[in-house]
C-alpha cells in the first residue's frame, strides 16, 4: 500500500532548510515554533501511518512510497528503484525517534536558549532528525546508506558545535577514523550482498538469499562476510567493541545532542540495521554468535569502565555503550532458526526513554552547576532541584532493572533469550559444537554481572550527584537551582515513557488468563517482520529470571549505598584515598581489608583497565589513530623526496615506470607459467601448469624424477601426463622457456607413487 | 648532397649491389647521427649545440634515403635543419645564456634515471633482431617520390593534414600569448608586485 | 644490402641518447633538443618499418609527425621565452617554486 | 576507404568547433576593449552550437558506428557521448575564465579559441580509431593545453608549471610515438582495426612492447602513479579554471581513448589478460594510483594541490572500470562513462569554487584562506560541500553513485575482488581530507577577510556544476542508460 511516507524526513529537512534560511531575519521564537512544529508533525504523521499500518493491513503489511520508481537506475541486471519502506520494525523505530526527538527539541530550545547560534542549532537538528528518519525508513541498502552518512555527518556538525578551535581535534579525528573502518564494512556489504543477491531491497532479501548462501568463500557461505561486514558497520555506528571509542568523546558537544544523537537515535542504527538484515544472518548463524560474544563483552567492559569516571556525562556515555552491549547480544541471541530481535528492539525503546531522560536530566544538573560536570564536586542535589531529582531516580531504577520499571521489562527478555540461546554449528568439532549449545549460559552470566555493575554505577552517580554534602565551590551552591518549566516537564514526559513502556513487553505466561491479549504486545507486533517474538518461557521460568535479575540489581544498588552514602560517604573517601595505591599494594592486603575492592570492584577494574588498554590505547589509539598518522607522516616525508619540484626528476619518474613496466610484464611471463599442481590417480600422474590459457608462447618440459622427461609447446597444454612404472617418491621438476623474451623459470614438486 | 644522393642510388632497390658499399654508408650516417646527437647533449655551447643537432638532421636524412623515403629525406633538411633549428637558433641567440658551470643536482636521481634507461634499451634490442621475421617486401618504383607520398596526404591523410593545420594554429597562438606583452599589465606592473618584466624590445625580438 | 635490424639499432640508440640529454642537462633548451632527438628516432622506426612493409603511409605519418615536432617546438620555446621573462633563466632545476 | 563530402555530417560537432574557434580568433583580433565582453557569450554559443550538432549525430549514428575521414575517425556513440563531456567542461571552464582573467589581470581572448580548439582535440582524440589521428588528437588537445597552463603570463608559477608539464609530457609523447611505430612494425597499419584483426602480431614482442609504452603515455595523460609526477605542480600553476579544464577533459579524453584502444586493438584476451597482458599490470597501476594518490592527499595544505592528488586518486578508480572493460566489455564502458561525466561536474565546479575565491592576483589557496567560509558566503561553502562529498563519495551526489556503478562493475570478474575492497578503502579514507575542506569552512573562525568575484557567469557555472552533481546523482537512470548505450561502434 503506498502512503504519503515521505513528508516524515521531509518535515524536519523543510523545517532545516527554512531555519537556515529565513531563520536570522524570523528570531528565536519562530525558528523554536518551526523546528520543534516540524518534528512534531512528522511524529504525528508517523502515529498516523502505524495506525494505518495497524489497522488497515494484515501482519505483515507495509505501507511504500517509491518516490523514484523501479527503472531509477538501470541497466543490464542492475535495476533498482529508491522509496521509504515502512513496517512494524519501522514504525516502532520511527515512534521512537520521533516523540523522543521532538521532546528533545522542546528540552533544547530552553537549554540553548542563550546561544547566540541558536538558529543554527536547531537547524542542525532538524537536519539531524531527516537523516536519521531516511535511515530509518529506507527500502533499501542505498537509501538506509543515504541516511546513514547524513546522521554521520549531521553528528559531526552537531559535536563541533561547541568545538574549540583545536583542544578537540583528537577527539574528532579519532571519531572520525573510527566511523570511516564502520562506513567500510556498510559499504562492502552492500556491494557484496548486491552482487550475490542482485537486490538490496529488504523486502525482496528473503526471496533472493540462496546467491549468499550457496556461494562458498574460503570454504564459509558468503552470508558469513556480508553478516560480518554489515556487523563492522554496526559496531561503528553503535560503539561496541573495538570500534567504541568515538562515543565518549563526543560527550564534547551539547547535552540534549548527547541525548538525541548518543541515546536515542544514531546509536542505534547499528541494532537496527542487523535486525533490518536478519535474513543475511539467519542464512548463517555463527555470524549471530560474534554479535552476541561482542555485545556480551562490551556490556560488562563499558559498566566496568563505568565504575570510575568522575564525569557525568562520561559515565553516562559509557553506560550508553554497555546498554547497547546488551541490545546486541538480544539480536544475537540465536536459537531454532531465529534470533531474539524483538527484544532487542524492545530494550532500543525503553533505552532510549530512560537514556535520553538520564542525559537530560545530567543537562539539567550541569545547568544549575553552571556547566560542571565532575561529579566529585556535587552532591546533595536533591534539596535544590526536586524534580529533577524525582525523574533521574527513576530512570536509574529502570537502568538498573527494577520491577515495574521499563528496564526490568526489557533487560529480562535479553537475559531469559540468551539463557536460552543455541547456535546452529554445521559440521563442527566437539569444542564448537559444545560451546555452540552452552555459550548462551556463560553470555548469561556475563550480562548478568553486567547488569549488577550497571545498577552499581548508576545509583553511585546518583547517590554522589544528589545526596550527601554539597562538594561544590560557593559560588555554586548560592547559584543552585532548578532548571526551567519547559525542561522539568521534558522529564517527567520521558520519566512517564520509561514507566509505561515497558509494559508493552509483559510476557503473556505471568498474565492472569484475561489479560492474556496485553501480553507481549511488542514481539506480537513484530512477529511479522523479524519472525519471533520474544522468547517463550513459562512463568515459573520468568519468576526465576526476574528473581535472579532483581537480587543482582538490588545488591549493586546496596552496594553503592553502602559504599558512598552510608556514614556520610566514609567509605568512598576511604576508597578515594586508598585510589592511587591500588595498583601499587599486594593483592592480599585488599582481600583482607577490603572485601569489595578485592573481589568486586578490583578485578574489574583490571579486567577492565586491560581491556581499555588494549583497545583505547594500543588499538585504537596507536594502531589506527597513532598508525594512521604515522603513515601519513612518513609518507608524506617520502612525498617530500619525490615530488621536489625538479621536472626531471618526473622525468625519471616516467622512465622509471616505464622500465618496471617492461621488465616485470617480460621477464615474468615464465615464472608465472611454471606454477603447476600435481594430479595423482595411481601410477598416471599429470602436471598442470596453473594454466590461465592466456599463455603464449612458453614451452613446458617436465623432468618425471624417473629419468625420464616429456615437453610440450602449445598454448594451452592440458597437463603433461606419465605413467610411473614403479612405486616410490619422485621429484617432478617444470621449466618453462619463454621464447619471446628468452627467460626461463623452473619449480619442482614432490609426489609419492604407491 | 651528393652524398645523400648517391647513397640514395645505391640503395635504390632496382640497383641493390652486393658490394658493402652502401654499408659502409650506413655506417658513416649513423656515426654522423649519434655523435652529433651525444655532442648536442653534453655541449656547453648553445650554439654549437643546436650545430651538433643539425649535423644529427643531416645524417638523419641521408639514412632516411637510405630507406627510400626520399620525400621524407628532402622534408627532414628543409623544416627540421631548416626552419626548425632556426628557431632554436633565435631563441639562443635572444637567451644568450651559457651554462654556468656548476655541480649537478640530484645526481641519484639521474643515475636511476640512467638505470632506467639502460634497462629500458636492454629489453628492448634483443627483440629487434626477430622484429621483421616475413624479411623486407619490395616496394613499387615510385615508393617514397613527392607524388606517391603526396597522394597519400591528400586522401588518406586529408584530415590528418587539416588536423595538423590546427596543431600549427596553436603553435602561432602560443608564441603570440606567451611573447607579447598588453600595454595595460605594464602599467599595472608595480600594482600587482610581480616579478619585473622584460625590456619590451627583447620581447619583440623573440618572436 | 643493410640489414633493417640495423636501422632499428639507430633509432633505438638514438631514442636513449634523447632520453640521457633529458635527464642530464638542466638547459631547458637542450631538454627540448633532446626531445627532438627522440621524436626523430621514433621516426626513424617508423619509416625503417614503412620500408619493411613497403608501405609508403608510413611516409605520410612522418610527414605529420614533423610538423607536430615542429609545433611542440614552437611552443616549448614560447613557454620558455615565458619562463626567462619571469626568472632571468632556463635552468629546469631552479623551477622549484612548486613542490610536494 | 577514401574521403567522402558526405563523412563532413558525421564530423559536425568537431567542425563546429573548429570554424567556432577560428571566429573567435577574429573577435579578438578585431575587437577592442568593451567588445571583448562578447567572447564569453560567444565561446558558450559554440559550446551549445556543438552540442546540439552532437545530439542530432547521436541520433543519427544509433548503435553502430561511423567510420570517416578514411578512416581516421570513428563516429560513434562513444564518442558522441565522450564529446558531450568535453563540451561541458569546455564550457564550464569558459564561464568561470572570463571573470578569473579580468580579475587577475591576464585577459586575453586567444584564451577561448584555445580551450575550443583544445576541446577539439579531445573530440578528436576520442573518435580516433587509427594511430595517426590518435597522435594527433592528443597533441592538439595537449599543446592547447600546455599553453593555456601558462597562459597567466605574469604568474612565475603558471609559466614554471607549464614548462613542467610540457617537458614531462613530451617526453610522454616520444614515448607515445615510439610505441605507436613499434606496433606499426608488427602490424604493419596504423588502423585500429586492422590492427585488431592481425592474427600473427600478436606473437611478436615488439607489439607487446609497443603496447606497453603506449600505455605508459596514457597513464601519464590521466596521472597514474608513477608518471603522475608532473599534476601537482601543472594542477597548481595553471590559472584555476584552466586547472578544472586539465582534470575533468584531458583526463576524459584519456579514458576514452584508452577504452576504444582497449577495446579493439589490444582487446584479444592473450594482450589482456594472461602474464604479460595489460591487465595485471593496470591491476597494480590502479592500487599505487589510488593509494598514492589519497595518502599524499592528506597532508596537503594547498587546495589545488589537494584536488590534484585527489584527481590523482579518481584515475586509479577509473583504472579498475577500465580493467573491468577486459572482461565483461559493455557493461562496464557504461560506469566508466558515468563516472567521467559525474566527475567532470564535480571536479569543475570545486575548481570554480577555488577560482572564484581569488581577488586581485591572490588565489587564497591556502586551506586556511578557507576558514570559516560558511559564515560570509553560506551558498558557496554549500556548493564546495556538495563537490567534496561527491568527491569523496558519499550519497546522494553524483560522486557515490559512479563509485557505486563503477565497482559493481568490476565485482564481475571474482579475481578483481580485492581491487574493489582496497578502493573502498581507499574512498573510504579520502573522505578523511574533504571533509577537512568542509570542517574548515564550518567550524573555523575567519582568517581574512574575504570579498571573492562578483560576476553572473561565475555563479552560473557553479550553479550548473552543483546541479549537475545533485541531479545525476539523484536521478542516475537517465544517464546511466544513456551512458550504457555508448557502445563503441564496429
Amino acid at each position: 500500500m503506498t502512503a504519503n511516507l515521505h513528508l516524515i524526513p521531509l518535515l524536519p529537512l523543510l523545517g532545516a532548510a527554512f531555519s537556515l534560511l529565513f531563520g536570522k531575519r524570523l528570531g528565536k521564537n519562530v525558528v523554536t515554533l518551526v523546528t520543534c512544529g516540524a518534528v512534531a508533525a512528522a511524529a504525528l504523521v508517523t502515529l498516523q501511518m502505524t495506525f494505518i499500518l495497524h489497522h488497515d493491513l494484515p501482519p505483515g503489511g507495509a505501507l511504500v512510497d517509491t518516490f523514484f520508481e523501479a527503472p531509477w537506475m538501470k541497466a543490464g541486471d542492475l535495476n533498482l528503484s529508491a522509496g521509504l519502506w515502512f513496517d512494524a520494525l519501522t514504525a516502532v523505530m520511527c515512534c521512537v525517534v520521533t516523540v523522543i526527538g521532538f521532546l528533545i527539541h522542546v528540552y533544547a530550545s530552553a537549554y540553548m536558549e542563550h546561544d547566540e547560534n541558536y538558529t543554527r542549532f536547531f537547524a542542525y537538528l532538524n537536519l539531524f532528525m531527516g537523516a536519521m528518519l531516511i535511515l530509518v525508513l529506507g527500502d533499501s541498502m542505498p537509501v538506509t546508506f543515504v541516511g546513514w552518512e547524513g546522521v554521520g555527518l549531521c553528528s559531526y556538525l552537531l559535536i563541533g558545535f561547541w568545538f574549540d578551535k583545536d583542544a578537540n581535534a583528537t577527539a574528532g579525528r579519532k571519531a572520525f577514523v573510527v566511523n570511516r573502518i564502520g562506513d567500510f564494512g556498510f559499504l562492502l556489504a552492500m556491494f557484496l550482498i548486491f552482487y550475490h543477491t542482485g537486490t538490496l531491497k529488504y523486502s525482496e532479501l528473503a526471496s533472493h538469499i540462496d546467491g549468499l548462501h550457496n556461494i562458498l568463500w574460503l570454504g564459509l557461505p558468503v552470508a558469513c562476510f556480508a553478516g560480518l561486514l554489515v556487523l563492522v558497520g554496526a559496531t561503528g555506528k553503535s560503539a561496541q567493541i573495538p570500534l567504541y571509542v568515538w562515543l565518549p568523546d563526543a560527550m564534547a558537544g551539547p547535552t540534549p545532542v548527547s541525548a538525541l544523537i548518543h541515546a536515542a537515535t544514531m546509536v542505534t542504527a547499528g541494532v537496527y540495521v542487523t535486525s533490518r538484515l536478519h535474513v543475511v544472518y539467519e542464512a548463517y548463524p555463527q555470524a549471530l554468535a560474534w554479535i552476541a560474544g561482542i555485545g556480551a563483552l562490551t556490556a560488562l567492559f563499558a559498566a566496568t569502565i563505568g565504575f570510575a569516571q568522575r564525569d557525568l556525562k562520561k559515565v553516562l556515555a559509557y553506560s550508553t555503550i554497555s546498554q547497547l552491549g546488551f541490545m546486541f547480544v538480544a539480536v544475537g541471541s540465536y536459537v531454532n532458526g531465529s534470533s531474539n530481535y524483538a527484544s532487542g528492539v524492545f530494550h532500543l525503546m525503553t533505552h532510549a526513554f530512560f537514556k535520553a531522560g538520564l542525559f537530560l536530566g545530567a543537562g539539567s544538573v550541569m545547568h544549575a552547576m553552571e556547566n560542571e560536570g565532575d561529579i566529585m564536586k556535587m552532591g546533595g542535589l536533591r534539596k535544590h532541584l526536586p524534580h529533577t531529582h524525582a525523574t533521574f531516580l527513576i530512570y536509574c531504577l529502570a537502568i538498573a532493572g527494577i520491577f515495574p520499571l521499563a528496564g526490568f521489562w526489557s533487560k529480562d527478555a535479553i537475559l531469559g533469550g540468551a539463557f536460552a540461546a543455541q547456535w546452529d554449528v554445521k559440521n563442527a568439532g566437539p569444542v564448537a559444537a559444545w560451546f555452540a549449545m552452552h555459550a548462551g549460559k556463560i553470555i548469561y552470566g556475563v550480562m548478568l554481572t553486567a547488569a549488577g555493575c550497571t545498577a552499581f554505577y548508576m545509583f553511585r552517580l546518583y547517590y554522589l550527584v544528589f545526596h550527601g554534602k554539597f562538594r561544590g565551590t560557593h559560588e555554586q551552591e548560592h547559584h543552585l537551582h532548578e532548571s526551567p518549566a519547559r525542561m522539568t516537564v521534558v522529564l517527567w514526559c520521558l520519566a512517564i515513557g520509561t514507566i509505561l513502556s515497558g509494559f508493552l513487553g509483559v510476557p503473556e505466561s505471568i498474565l492472569p488468563e484475561s489479560l492474556h491479549h496485553f501480553g507481549d504486545l511488542l514481539g506480537e507486533w513484530l512477529k511479522p517482520v523479524v519472525g519471533v517474538q520474544l522468547h517463550e518461557e513459562s512463568a515459573g521460568q520468568f519468576l526465576g529470571f526476574a528473581f535472579v535479575a532483581t537480587a543482582v540489581s538490588v545488591a549493586g544498588i546496596g552496594s553503592a549505598y553502602i559504599f558512598f552514602l552510608k556514614d556520610d560517604g566514609v567509605r568512598a573517601k576511604n576508597f578515594v584515598a586508598t585510589f592511587p595505591r591500588l595498583y601499587r599494594v599486594v593483592f592480599n592486603k585488599y582481600y583482607v581489608d577490603e572485601f569489595y575492592n578485592a573481589v568486586v570492584v578490583r578485578p574489574l577494574r583490571g579486567l577492565s583497565r586491560i581491556l581499555w588498554k588494549f583497545f583505547d590505547e594500543i588499538i585504537i589509539d596507536k594502531l589506527f589513530v597513532g598508525g594512521t598518522a604515522a603513515i601519513v607522516n612518513g609518507f608524506g616525508k617520502s612525498v617530500k623526496y619525490l615530488q621536489n619540484g625538479d621536472a626531471q626528476r618526473y622525468v625519471v619518474g616516467v622512465l622509471v615506470g616505464m622500465a618496471l613496466i617492461l621488465r616485470v610484464s617480460t621477464h615474468y611471463s615464465a615464472a608465472h607459467a611454471a606454477q603447476f599442481h600435481v594430479d595423482q590417480d595411481g601410477h598416471a600422474v599429470t602436471a598442470v601448469p596453473q594454466n590461465d590459457a592466456y599463455t603464449t608462447n612458453v614451452r613446458f618440459k617436465v623432468e618425471w624424477g624417473d629419468g625420464q622427461e616429456s615437453d610440450a609447446d602449445s598454448a594451452h597444454p592440458r597437463g603433461l601426463k606419465h605413467q610411473y612404472a614403479s612405486s616410490g617418491t619422485y621429484k617432478i621438476r617444470l621449466e618453462t622457456t619463454d621464447s619471446r623474451w628468452q627467460t626461463t623459470a623452473s619449480r619442482s614438486e614432490t609426489v609419492v607413487v604407491r | 648532397m651528393m652524398l645523400l644522393e648517391a647513397a640514395a642510388h645505391m640503395v635504390d632497390p632496382s640497383t641493390i649491389s652486393t658490394s658493402s658499399a652502401p654499408l659502409i654508408l650506413f655506417w658513416i650516417f649513423s656515426a654522423v647521427v649519434l655523435g652529433g646527437a651525444i655532442l648536442t647533449i653534453f655541449q656547453t655551447n648553445m650554439v654549437a649545440a643546436v650545430m651538433s643537432l643539425v649535423a644529427t638532421f643531416f645524417g638523419l636524412a641521408a639514412i632516411y634515403a637510405m630507406l627510400s623515403a626520399h620525400f621524407i629525406a628532402a622534408l627532414q633538411v628543409l623544416v627540421y635543419a631548416g626552419a626548425i633549428m632556426v628557431l632554436f637558433i633565435f631563441v639562443v641567440m635572444v637567451l644568450n645564456k651559457d651554462e654556468a658551470p656548476r655541480p649537478m643536482r640530484g645526481l641519484i636521481t639521474k643515475m636511476i634515471g640512467a638505470i632506467s634507461i639502460v634497462s629500458l634499451m636492454f629489453t628492448l634490442m634483443p627483440l629487434l633482431d626477430n622484429a621483421v621475421p616475413g624479411g623486407v617486401e619490395t616496394p613499387s618504383a615510385d615508393f617514397g617520390t613527392v607524388a606517391n607520398v603526396g597522394d597519400i596526404l591528400f586522401n588518406d591523410y586529408l584530415f590528418a593534414f587539416e588536423a595538423v593545420s590546427i596543431l600549427l594554429l596553436i603553435a602561432v597562438i602560443a608564441a603570440v600569448v606567451v611573447a607579447r606583452t598588453h600595454k595595460q599589465e605594464v602599467v599595472e606592473e608595480g600594482h600587482l608586485a610581480e616579478h619585473e618584466a622584460m625590456p619590451e624590445a627583447t620581447i619583440e625580438a623573440s618572436h | 644490402m643493410i640489414p633493417p635490424t640495423y636501422f632499428l639499432y639507430l633509432a633505438a640508440l638514438l631514442f636513449a641518447v634523447g632520453a640521457f640529454g633529458v635527464i642530464l642537462r638542466r638547459n631547458a633548451i637542450i631538454m627540448l633538443m633532446s626531445i627532438e632527438l627522440m621524436l626523430n628516432a621514433a621516426n626513424l622506426t617508423i619509416l625503417t618499418f614503412g620500408r619493411i612493409h613497403a608501405d609508403p603511409h608510413a611516409h605520410a605519418f612522418a610527414f605529420m609527425v614533423i610538423a607536430v615536432a615542429a609545433a611542440e617546438a614552437a611552443v616549448g620555446l614560447a613557454i620558455l621565452v615565458g619562463i626567462f621573462r619571469n626568472r632571468r633563466n632556463v635552468n629546469i632545476d631552479e623551477l622549484t617554486l612548486m613542490k610536494y | 576507404m577514401s574521403f567522402e563530402l558526405g563523412d563532413l555530417s558525421y564530423a559536425l560537432p568537431i567542425l563546429v568547433l573548429v570554424v567556432g574557434g577560428l571566429l573567435l580568433l577574429l573577435m579578438e583580433a578585431f575587437s577592442t576593449g568593451r567588445s571583448r565582453a562578447y567572447l564569453v557569450p560567444m565561446t558558450v554559443l559554440v559550446v551549445l552550437a556543438s552540442i546540439a550538432a552532437d545530439v542530432s549525430v547521436w541520433s543519427q549514428v544509433g548503435e553502430g558506428g561511423h567510420s570517416i575521414m578514411s578512416g581516421m575517425l570513428e563516429i560513434d556513440r562513444l564518442s558522441l557521448f565522450a564529446n558531450a563531456i568535453f563540451l561541458t567542461a569546455c564550457g564550464l571552464t569558459a564561464l568561470l575564465a572570463g571573470a578569473y582573467m579580468q580579475e587577475h589581470r591576464f585577459e586575453f581572448g586567444e584564451f577561448y579559441a584555445l580551450i575550443v580548439f583544445a576541446t577539439a582535440g579531445m573530440m578528436i582524440l576520442a573518435a580516433a580509431s587509427d594511430m595517426v589521428s590518435i597522435f594527433l588528437g592528443l597533441e592538439i588537445m595537449s599543446l592547447a593545453v600546455y599553453v593555456l597552463t601558462g597562459s597567466w603570463r605574469r604568474s612565475p608559477k603558471s609559466s614554471e608549471g607549464a614548462m613542467k608539464y610540457f617537458l614531462v609530457g613530451s617526453v610522454a609523447s616520444a614515448v607515445l610515438l615510439y610505441g605507436m611505430a613499434l606496433i606499426y612494425g608488427a602490424v604493419g597499419s596504423t588502423s585500429l582495426q586492422a590492427i585488431a584483426n592481425s592474427k600473427g602480431a600478436y606473437v611478436e614482442p615488439i607489439f607487446i612492447i609497443g603496447l606497453l609504452l603506449v600505455l605508459t603515455a596514457f597513464a601519464f595523460k590521466i596521472a597514474a602513479v608513477p608518471f603522475h609526477m608532473w599534476a601537482p605542480d601543472a594542477y597548481e600553476g595553471a590559472p584555476t579554471p584552466v586547472t578544472g579544464f586539465m582534470a575533468a577533459g584531458v583526463k576524459a579524453a584519456a579514458f576514452v581513448i584508452l577504452i576504444r584502444m582497449c577495446g579493439t586493438a589490444f582487446s584479444r584476451s592473450e594482450l589482456a589478460l594472461g602474464s604479460t597482458g595489460w591487465v595485471s599490470i593496470l591491476k597494480w597501476v590502479a592500487v599505487i594510483t589510488m593509494t598514492f594518490g589519497n595518502l599524499a592527499a592528506l597532508r596537503q595544505e594547498n587546495i589545488k594541490r589537494l584536488l590534484a592528488y585527489s584527481s590523482v586518486s579518481h584515475a586509479g578508480y577509473l583504472l579498475i572500470g577500465l580493467i573491468a572493460t577486459a572482461t565483461v566489455g559493455n557493461e562496464a564502458r557504461g560506469p566508466l562513462l558515468y563516472y567521467l561525466a559525474a566527475y567532470t561536474f564535480t571536479t569543475m565546479g570545486a575548481f570554480g569554487v577555488v577560482a572564484w575565491l581569488g581577488r586581485h592576483g591572490d588565489e587564497r589557496l591556502q586551506l586556511d584562506d578557507w576558514a570559516g567560509l560558511a559564515a560570509k558566503h553560506p551558498a558557496a561553502a554549500l556548493a564546495m560541500t556538495i563537490f567534496m562529498l561527491s568527491l569523496g563519495g558519499v550519497p546522494p551526489t553524483a560522486g557515490f553513485f559512479g563509485k557505486f556503478y563503477l565497482f559493481r562493475a568490476a565485482l564481475g570478474r571474482a579475481d578483481l575482488t580485492w581491487l574493489v575492497v582496497i578502493a573502498v578503502l581507499n574512498s573510504v579514507v579520502s573522505v578523511y581530507y574533504y571533509l577537512r575542506v568542509v570542517t574548515t569552512m564550518y567550524f573555523r573562525e575567519p582568517a581574512r577577510e574575504s570579498s571573492p568575484l562578483q560576476s553572473r557567469s561565475v555563479t552560473a557555472a557553479l550553479v550548473l556544476a552543483v546541479i549537475g552533481t545533485l541531479l545525476i546523482g539523484i536521478l542516475p537512470g537517465w544517464l546511466v542508460e544513456t551512458a550504457s548505450s555508448a557502445l563503441l561502434g564496429s
